[in-house]
């Protein structure tokens, strides 16, 4: 049986759910030496600020249980040496583009997204709003509704393609969030970014992070992700990126059921940069096996069946 | 695409305790073994478990046909888990990764000085320098005499700071005082960062002198912008991981005690 | 060296900062199998309602990556029975007691604080506002400072000796309940319960918690849960009790240098019912080989040095 | 306190594999082997390790002096990681936890129904009922003959769905079948939920039945209230770690293919 894996965001049809997840894949460059990247349903760039950031202090990396905290700070080379250094080369591999912008100021994100806004090869926008890391370029604005509401609005009118908000997971109710987001014309959310955690050296007494925080990813925080997909798909009617800790490809069938139209994957690309291949298979052949001719079919297909909610 | 990164499935042929904590394990590896130079590293990753989560490196210590050998210190959880695999058992590596030493040319004296884990780059380096003609020296030093390990047919000086075996005093002093005599070409150093720093600062305005750092890399591969150092130049950072691991000692500052 | 390990929480003193989690170590019956309970600091009970509560339908528990999704849904025997069958036999095995208590309405928490006041061998109160398995009982008096700090008020009235409240970790700033908690005269704040997590069973498409949703628990939620407790250092005087994911001495040690003068142990308690002995005796050790004489001196003793803020 | 439950560091001494994904393993483990009884079951998890991170439960199948036996099928990745364990290797088992078979008398006639890893019960339940001097006959009921076991010393009637070994049917068909010649005085059985289903359904008014259910279990010694199985009288729940996971038939109400 032939299993037909597109799905669409917005006006953009990816030939598969798979996404990688920004700042976990550079700019695309190096995963090619592992694979064809022109197999996946689109790679996201490393956030894109309007000037080059150099990025945190080291360390900027821990291991901890079942994930990694990080706190990158943003480290990138600015969108003008994006757009022309690095963006021909990602399109003549033949991927999918999406480009993911971060800044500190509402009408920087305007900036960004209306230089962006001219490339045609760049196919969608995320906007990170979201990152743990970054005072006012990340958490403030991500995790107020109205702010969200505003660079969502502002990114929209100067972008014409597909629009992405990525919501911070640190918060009381990111449906809020979502919910912002879809009111201002947003045409997905990414469910979510890192989760504010923190690790100590006993013997140093001393942060396993310079910045003391950073932000936790992989496979610890897939339960928690996969709740609040569930709980932005009971709440909006746009598609949803869900992105948190995906590392088989049993983890990606998870978030479709649960409400996914797509996925991101990060952290397991630093142990394998590879896994693309192995989730497309997986993917299909569950597909198959399972009698779905069309992924749509599985997307929010959770059955709760009868009423669930706590008995007492 | 044309690519010298690979990402292979090694199964472990053999692993010897070699000194105290210390390690050589022995994999089937054929690409890498193929690819790698001096200096360079790998990334290991244990496949079917999510503890140890993200890959570990190593730099190639020495490669026998189709062999990598990879040379390490057990402190942690990976590193003690490999320490326990038995033959036939596999991980994953993926490289060779990274910048490594400059080639020498022939005639060229070279001294390599290397301390703890960082012993490991010996055998790959002197056997590079060997084939080009060069004319390598090696230093070892140790807190003690049983950490140190004799490679096999590597003449080595060793240094302990107890004494315990070679001179008595940390590998930096043993080169300075060699210096009295005669004066190598360059200097290559791989060891703990306050060794790496006193190399630095001894010998950066004397001799070309070329660093291997470790710093914490969550990829290896230049995608998570993780294994920052520092640009002497005051223009930002290096990444350890692609730029490096080794350094021309005068482009890079070492992080004060930071890691 | 002979090491102090004691630490004062309102007016009890703990012979040392191990406690057991509520819930995962159900009235402390079990646990004399395994080692003798009057070595550790406090036992903690079960959520204790005014009625027995039989809890959820099955399944209630579930492995994830380096964690456990429960929904136990608050079964328990009731305050009565606790009182009139568990008491006596835990108190003769020489545990200290704080008794745990949950419940809907407001004004059951002050009949269970002035039930419990009477017995002095109950000699802690930790109320659980925040079990996000049971809607009203739980999760929606925890989020809101005013409702928790009323029913911290209605308790410190009726329950003179130590008041501990437990925090959830399901809002965007924790540190505002505690200042709640604070405020209304709790002697500490547990930080934190559990974190709402999600898993799907692939192959029949439904929850793998009945409930759907569960508390995810164990090593995957300590990294968010110390930054909780640094984050609420910094903003309460009164003593932390850390709770999440502490599986060895290491962990224990971390959350008392971020700023706990207590520690819960839960999930460990599952895989390893005698996991108190080892962390005590790592304790120790810590300390002699860090020359510390008092475990005091390690509480928030965070080295942060330069300012590690990002630097853009 | 004096206690019969036991936290043991148990080494493995082998381990078989003994039909399709299906195993045996024999541990050293005399304090559990010396105390549990046919029914009961063991915790086991895996030291150094967060992946799995919970302890698994295992029906103990055979002891034999110091040593416990375990028959399971490789599922998922405890028992996958336990089928790969190697002689000296170590587990932590924590048992025997549970409430068991009932006690045989001289003379009682047992028919045991086992499907799945179910089995696993079968030489603890036999040799029990040997030692009491009750007469017991083994059922033991799988889909196909490669998932079938031979258990030594042990005489058993097989049921395959397909055929390809002995009765052409389910195991409890099997039953059925021959209670028109003969009819024990109880009935014992452990598989999977829709088995022990029929068997209840089939057999509960007629017989003493014992069931023994799996559910998802955390702790396994009472400690979390995560195992519960549904009573029948309404009046809410049994721990199948403390109650269980031994059953009278009568009692409980099996979960209608909800787990
Ligand atoms: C380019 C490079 C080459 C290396 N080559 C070798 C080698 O040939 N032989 C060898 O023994 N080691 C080498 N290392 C160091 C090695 O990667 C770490 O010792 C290893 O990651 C520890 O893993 P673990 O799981 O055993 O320890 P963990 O449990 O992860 O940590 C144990 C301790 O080591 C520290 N640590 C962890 N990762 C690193 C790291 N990358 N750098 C410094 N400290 C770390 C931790 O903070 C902790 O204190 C190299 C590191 C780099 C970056
Ligand atoms: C009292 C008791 C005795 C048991 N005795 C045996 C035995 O003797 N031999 C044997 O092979 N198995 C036995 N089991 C089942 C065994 O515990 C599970 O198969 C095991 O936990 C699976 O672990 P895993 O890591 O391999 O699988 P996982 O990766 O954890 O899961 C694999 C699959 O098994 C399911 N599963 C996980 N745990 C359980 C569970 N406790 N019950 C039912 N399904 C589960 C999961 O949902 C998943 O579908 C027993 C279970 C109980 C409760
Ligand atoms: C090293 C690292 C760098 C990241 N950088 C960014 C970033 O620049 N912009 C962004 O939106 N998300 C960033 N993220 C978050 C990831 O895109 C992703 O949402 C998150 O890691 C969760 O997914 P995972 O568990 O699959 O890694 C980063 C994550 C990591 C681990
Ligand atoms: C099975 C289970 C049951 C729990 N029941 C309760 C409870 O009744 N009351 C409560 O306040 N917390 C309860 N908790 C939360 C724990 O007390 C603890 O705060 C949490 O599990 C985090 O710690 P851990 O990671 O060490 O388990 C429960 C946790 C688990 C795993
Ligand atoms: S380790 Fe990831 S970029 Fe260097
Ligand atoms: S498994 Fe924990 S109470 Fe039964």
């Amino acid at each position: 049986m032939k299993t037909n894996l597109r799905v669409r965001i917005g006006n953009l049809e990816l030939k598969n759910p798979l996404m990688t997840a920004s700042g976990t894949s550079g700019y695309g460059d190096e995963l090619g030496d592992y694979f064809d990247v022109s197999t996946l349903g689109a790679i996201v760039s490393k956030s894109l600020t309007l000037k080059p950031k150099i990025g945190n202090e080291p360390p900027r990396v821990t291991e901890v249980a079942c994930g990694m905290l990080n706190s990158i700070g943003l480290a990138n080379i600015g969108v003008e040496r994006f757009i022309s250094e690095k963006l021909s080369k990602l399109k003549g591999s033949g991927a999918t583009i999406i480009a993911n912008i971060a800044a500190k100021r509402a009408e920087d994100y305007l900036s960004l997204a209306e230089m962006l806004s001219d490339r045609a090869d760049i196919q969608g926008l995320e906007i990170n709003l979201s990152c743990p890391n970054v005072k006012e370029g990340g958490i403030e604005f991500g995790s107020d509704p109205k702010m969200l509401g505003t660079i969502t609005r502002l990114a929209r009118n100067a972008f014409p393609r597909t629009l992405l908000v990525k919501l911070t997971p640190n918060v009381t109710r990111i449906s809020e969030l979502a919910k912002a987001a879809e009111g201002e014309g947003a045409d997905g959310v990414t469910v979510a970014n890192t989760y504010v955690g923190m690790a100590i050296d006993i013997y140093k007494r001393a942060p396993k992070i310079h910045t003391i925080t950073g932000g936790l990813s992989g496979p610890a925080i897939k339960p928690l992700t996969m709740a609040k997909v569930y709980e932005v798909r009971k709440s909006v009617n746009i598609p949803i990126v869900a992105s948190g800790g995906v590392f088989t490809w049993q983890d990606v069938i998870e978030y479709l059921i649960a409400g996914a139209s797509a996925v991101e994957i990060g952290t397991v690309l630093f142990a394998k940069p590879n896994v693309p291949e192995e989730l497309l298979i997986g993917i299909e052949n569950y597909l198959s096996s399972s009698n779905l001719e069309n992924i749509s079919e599985l997307i929010a297909s959770l059955r709760t069946g009868i009423d669930r909610a706590p008995t007492h | 695409m044309p690519t010298n990164q690979f990402l292979e499935s090694a199964s472990v042929i053999e692993t010897r305790e070699v000194a105290a904590q210390t390690f050589l394990t022995e994999f089937s590896s054929p690409k890498i073994a193929a690819a790698v130079k001096p200096g360079q590293f790998v990334m290991l990753s244990f496949p079917n478990t999510l503890d140890p989560l993200l890959p570990r490196a190593f730099s190639v210590c020495e490669t026998k046909g189709d062999r990598v050998i990879l040379f390490y210190v057990a402190v942690g959880k990976g590193t003690t888990r490999l320490s326990k695999m038995q033959h036939a058992e596999k991980v994953v590596l993926n490289g060779p990764l990274g910048t490594g030493f400059p080639e020498l040319s022939r005639g060229e004296k070279v001294w390599i000085a290397v301390g703890g884990s960082g012993a490991a780059v010996l055998p790959i380096i002197i056997s590079a320098a060997n084939n080009s003609g060069a004319s390598p020296t090696a230093f070892y030093g140790a807190r003690t005499k049983n950490q140190l390990m004799q490679f096999n047919h590597i003449r080595i000086e060793f240094a302990t700071d107890d004494g315990s075996a070679g001179f008595h005093g940390t590998v930096v002093e043993l080169l300075k005082d060699k210096m009295h005599d005669s004066r190598p070409d360059k200097i290559f150093a791989c060891g703990p960062t306050p060794m790496l720093a006193s190399v630095q600062r001894e010998f950066q305005d004397k001799i070309r002198t070329y660093i291997s750092v470790e710093t914490p890399m969550a990829c290896g591969m230049g995608l998570c912008q993780g294994c920052p150092v520092k640009r002497k130049d005051g223009t930002g950072y290096y990444l350890a991981c692609k730029d490096g691991p080794v350094f021309d000692a005068r482009v890079i500052e070492l992080a004060a005690g930071a890691v």
